[in-house]
């Protein structure tokens, strides 16, 4: 496959750049803080998202999405990192989006895809406990009861947790702790009985919940794909998020190398522009490659998503091992090259860092997509 | 039994006597420290813990009596110190008086600037905000443009400084103004002493990446300054300025020291070990080495420094390195305990909040000279290569 | 059938008829190559398949048929390497003929020198040197001051040029020489061509840290160039450089993309795993990771540059991130390798030498423009920064 | 005990670099290479260096020598890492003269440190087998045979080892390859029956050879230390090497960082000289500061050493590490900014990044140190 966006890829990429910075430029994030927004995302922006068709860009037209594939979805992640957008796209439109068209039943399809089509129902996807992300260790329960499932556990650091209307949870259905055989998948709707939400404020402004479930009843139909095997499937889910968040990782780091080169060719200092002074130039000309190879394996892990999902996971580890260095490299060169303005809450380049750390760390850091790539490459 | 060991069994008996008791306990927040000036309140123990060391002079011990020190030499101070440290006595006063501007006036101030001013400083009662930087000359120190000007029986100042520390508690500022506008950049700079309770001067707090900051602007509206509170020569007020940023440096650099707990243990702490007694993230492991190898050779340059200044031997553009590097490895240092920390680190507004640590850090290597300066001063003064 | 797939059958039938079985063999060393020329004797087999490709116009399939080429088009190029990847079969000639005066030529030539000259590149009769760098003038090239003087009838060159490639078995030299030394810097260029068999041009090898190398310095002293020789306008040889470095730059940069076997599976053979599978040097594993993890972004960007230019959306500067992060990466790519093959490394002379590898890599950062002229171009022509 | 040299290292430092400069500078490893020496080093040189003293700085007083201390060693060592001297100095005045006077009896001690003192015997180590350094991997046999024993095995890089009158050999007494128990050393003179030595050509133009025990008869009395406890005493002899490498290596960056800065200020490149370039002067203040890290870090492991040998492994391991890296990055800096001219075998600064990659290998990479580091900070 050519690695270039297609004309209709082109062309979201515009509109996505477009109404982004006309309807929920940075700003916007910086209100929802400032103003401690009980829903930590705008839902006239949501709105119009899934007007635009955005929220069915992974559901499949019969039910009622345009299915473009994930190299689009990773078009408008990517322009979201540059105005750094709050909103449950990644948890809804990518990752709740894959894991019910790719492994729900019909049932479940029918129930929850249109929804999200249609902008009208948020996931979230609670697979974490502990402090890093590690998907096998779970020690959540469902057992067994009646016809359904009773779940007990913790979940930390779910996205969109505390405004979702269904959660995607992992659950210990056999095996012990960290064992990859045992693991089941549920979704269970957010009103459920036994189950406790507390949002977390967190560096990056955005919306993130522990979710306690404290006997939790299911049915059976609840179940989403194999009892027992639901490991590699969460990890597919998974790697549709990661790829995501690593082209927002991506449009964030373009985002801090132009914000930086556009300061340095304003600001004055020692009577000179300080983007004359060549140990700057050199720095930034070194951004810029590590952030055209950033874009490039985004690009190359979002198109396996696309040709051969099931061969995708060792790309998509590469890509956010990789958007990790490079976008805590622009983070990092973006501050201290602002200077001491790089340091003030009024400067925008501060957000981009949190928000970019936060991205890191979620659903696997640059260190562990580096330790799974080891592993798939065999050494 | 020598003169120092009397003096150190003076000193045991003296803090035994006087140093309360809940001035023995470490400091559980910032609130505890005690900073002097009008404008804040301290508890009885802590104003009492003030008063008596200063009373001895002890609260600046090596500076001459007539001007409220302790009048101790190298030698006393050290045992003063190791006393204190024995009954873990907290410091009785954070000054940037004590830091600042005492230093620059024993070496610049007349004896009635002297007389005037650092006995309230040994005491607490005033405190001192610094007013260097100027939004429009960050690392171009020089290229300051607050008018200081003559007005026959004092000086109007009008202008703005930025990062100023705690300038909204303190009563007075020590600032760099311009007061020759024809001359060239570094040669109509004095270095002046300005009281801020005055309408002329207003304060505003700066909010950080890292949330709330000690740091304020401060602006000048016709501020008045008297004629005789100018340091050093009229215009030479550079020469004032950069003792102080070699004294800053000093300061900030010493900042990747490590005083902090190692790295590699919190790892352990927070990720475990595998079965071979590894860190269970091997290639953070790597990370972390390697970052403790250099915070030991950073440690042992201090030291050497130091060491090597005592015999007379150092350089002088080595601070340079000192804040350079430290400040790197600190920024490093932090990046890797948020690695190690994982989520719990992302929360905001905690207790003991990492992440506020970690985007703290991101302004050691701005503040007190960008890591860009200090590069330029080794280039220049150690290696002595060619300006273009 | 299609005429493509016509035309990949008769390839196909030639290719069997007329390789010879030795040409379908690996080369095993430096020798096996053919770089044609005056100087060196081939073996019968190398002879006879450079003389029937040549006689195909194969030798350059994409050039016109009047100057020896192919005369094919893109998609049957591509057929004729795919039906050479499928029997093995070798190039039948190196040559800087080929890959940069030809295309200098192409575009810059009159129709007489395309027709005095393409030809014998193309049967690899003649073999050409490239004469750009100059002992003082490394990555500013244009600060050459080899001096070619017009003499009425001809030109007389003086002066000497460095890292000439293989000029010690060349027959021609094309070079960039001064005509104007009045003329600012980069408007008294030239670009000629002159005949390396004449008393007036000498050379000598050069040897580098890793050993014996193709490079040689050239020295014109009153050598002759018949003044049709001159390619494009004079004083303008700099535009015909400057399309020959972009050319070089690709090429070099090219180096990086891990056509070698990958640095994990070297290093695994070397040392062993542990018993959870992992290579045994934990530390050099971690560096092994990210190494390889930023050679598939680089390879994934050399794809998307092409196809990007293909597309027509192609950004002129970015041959100069190619040829920085390229050569960068290949050094890493040999200190990781150095550090897995360990003591066997060290030795010197052995055969399928990892240390003369390791050196040789040094010099891909500065050959063909420095990594720093690259990011001086990445600065100026992409992040459009200003100039001091 | 402060981070300063005293007065006598001081002097010995500015006598070595006269001497050395004088007569030793890299002319004449340059001259070795290119005629070929059968030596590998200049005899007259190492004659010089046991006049001053040099050979007996670790030699204690009652056996002929001067026992100046690591300190001393070190400060000899850095400056011939400045020129590149070859000579056996670290096998035999530092490692050699280690093992005998630390761990020989009296009959060992007498009958090889005076004549090490005196210049008049070299000595090797022979520890490592396979291509990585690996103390305790010991696969090399000592059986009991008669009052003696009989060794057989191979033994690779050994430094000196085709010049050296003895040997200090690593062997398996007891225990299977990889343990720490069941090694024992042994003195073996170099024309033992059995013992043949075969002179590796090196990338640094040095002396190492692999030596083959066939069946080599030693008696009991060549037992160094204990027997099956020998690793302890081994680890003490290579940290006084580690050590004096790393020292070596801190002169050999020194002087990349000074033959660059010279080179920086001299050269011209688009009309200036290129000095003048912030990027490069940047790069080169980087150096300095890491060179300067390197000096401080190798003073602190040989004052240690000095103070406290039995606890300086920890301190020596992170020289090691922290030399391997900032002399490598002194050699490639050097290199890189040097430009073509860097790449020429005419030019001296390929010689360093030569050396300093060997001397990189020698007894523990970086990576090797860092690890044993990790493992003493228990991590």
């Amino acid at each position: 496959m050519a690695m270039v966006l297609n004309e209709e890829a082109g062309m979201l990429k515009d509109a996505a750049r477009g109404f982004l910075a006309d309807s929920a430029p940075l700003a916007q994030l910086r209100n929802l803080r400032d103003t401690d927004n009980a829903d930590g995302f705008d839902r006239k922006t949501w709105a119009a998202m899934a007007e635009m068709g955005w929220t069915s860009v992974l559901v499949p037209e019969d039910q009622g999405g345009v299915e473009m594939g994930y190299v689009a979805a990773g078009v408008i992640a990517e322009e979201m990192g540059r105005t750094l957008t709050a909103s449950p796209f990644l948890s809804t439109a990518v990752m709740g989006a894959t894991a019910l068209s790719r492994f729900g039943s019909d049932g479940q399809k029918g129930e929850w895809l249109p929804r999200i089509a249609a902008g009208e129902a948020i996931t979230a996807i609670a697979v974490d406990e502990g402090r890093k992300h590690n998907p096998s260790s779970v020690t959540t329960t469902a057992e067994r009861s009646g016809n359904g499932f009773k779940l007990n556990g913790k979940k930390s650091f779910v996205a969109e947790g505390h405004v979702a209307d269904m959660m995607i949870v992992s659950a210990r259905t056999a095996g012990s702790e960290n064992e990859a055989e045992g693991i089941s998948l549920f979704l269970v709707p957010m009103d459920a009985a036994g189950l406790a939400v507390d949002r977390i404020k967190t560096v990056d402004s955005r919306n993130f919940a522990t979710v306690t479930l404290d006997g939790v009843d299911v049915t059976a139909d609840a179940v989403l794909g194999e009892v027992d095997g639901g490991l590699a499937a969460l990890e597919a889910v998974l790697d549709a998020g990661r790829a995501g968040l690593s082209a927002e990782m991506s449009g964030s780091a373009q985002q801090c190398l132009e914000s930086t080169v556009g300061y340095l060719k304003e600001r004055k200092q020692f009577g000179q522009i300080i983007g004359t002074f060549q140990a700057l130039q050199h720095r930034a000309a070194h951004l810029y490659s590590e952030v055209e190879l950033g874009k490039s394996i985004v690009l190359k892990a979002l198109q396996t998503l696309d040709a051969a999902p099931e061969h995708a996971a060792m790309m998509v580890s590469a890509a956010k091992a990789k958007l990790g260095q490079v976008a805590q490299l622009a983070a990092q060169e973006g501050v201290q090259m602002h200077g001491g303005m790089g340091m003030t809450d009024e400067f925008d380049i501060g957000f981009f860092m949190k928000r970019i750390r936060v991205a890191e760390a979620l659903y696997g850091d640059a260190n562990y997509h580096a330790e799974k790539f080891a592993r798939m490459r065999q050494y | 039994m020598s003169d120092l060991e009397s003096f150190r069994e003076e000193v045991r008996d003296w803090l035994d006597a006087n140093c309360p008791a809940e001035m023995r306990r470490p400091m559980a927040s910032e609130n505890d420290a005690v900073w002097g000036g009008k404008k804040t309140k301290y508890s009885e123990p802590q104003q009492l813990w003030l008063d008596r060391m200063a009373s001895k002079g002890w609260t600046v011990p090596e500076w001459p009596t007539e001007y409220g020190g302790g009048g101790l030499d190298k030698a006393e101070a050290k045992v003063l110190r190791q006393e204190m440290q024995r009954i873990k006595a907290r410091s009785p006063l954070q000054s940037f008086g004590i830091w600042m501007l005492g230093p620059a006036l024993l070496k610049y101030g007349t004896h009635e600037q002297k007389l005037e001013h650092l006995p309230k400083i040994a005491r607490g009662e005033i405190r001192w905000a610094q007013g260097y930087s100027e939004p429009n000359a960050g690392s171009d120190l020089a290229a300051l443009m607050t008018k200081c000007e003559d007005k026959g029986d004092h000086y109007l100042i009008n202008g703005q400084k930025i990062w100023t520390s705690y300038a909204d508690q303190a009563d007075w500022i020590f600032a760099l103004v311009r007061t020759d506008f024809e001359a060239k950049k570094h040669e109509g700079i004095s270095f002046i002493l300005v009281d801020m309770d005055q309408p002329g001067v207003t304060t505003k707090p700066i909010k950080l990446i890292s949330g709330k900051s000690p740091f304020c602007e401060t602006f000048f509206d016709d501020a008045r300054a008297e004629k005789h509170n100018v340091v050093g020569e009229l215009n030479k007020g550079w020469t004032v300025a950069k003792y102080l940023l070699t004294h800053e440096r000093e300061m900030i650099g010493g900042m990747g020291s490590g005083a902090m707990r190692p790295a590699g243990d919190v790892a352990v702490q927070m990720l475990g070990k595998d079965e071979h007694g590894r860190l269970a993230d091997p290639l953070l492991r790597t990370d972390i080495v390697r970052l403790e190898i250099d915070g030991l050779a950073f440690m042992s340059t201090m030291e050497r420094v130091s060491d090597e200044a005592k015999a007379g031997q150092g350089m002088g553009a080595n601070s340079s390195v000192l804040k350079y590097y430290g400040t790197e490895l600190n920024k490093r240092r932090l990046e890797l305990m948020m690695d190690s920390v994982g989520q719990d680190g992302l929360e905001w507004g905690v207790d003991d909040d990492v992440a506020a640590n970690w985007l703290r850090t991101k302004g050691n290597s701005i503040e007190g000279g960008t890591s860009e300066v200090q590069l330029n001063i080794i280039s220049k003064r150690i290696l002595e290569l060619p300006s273009a």
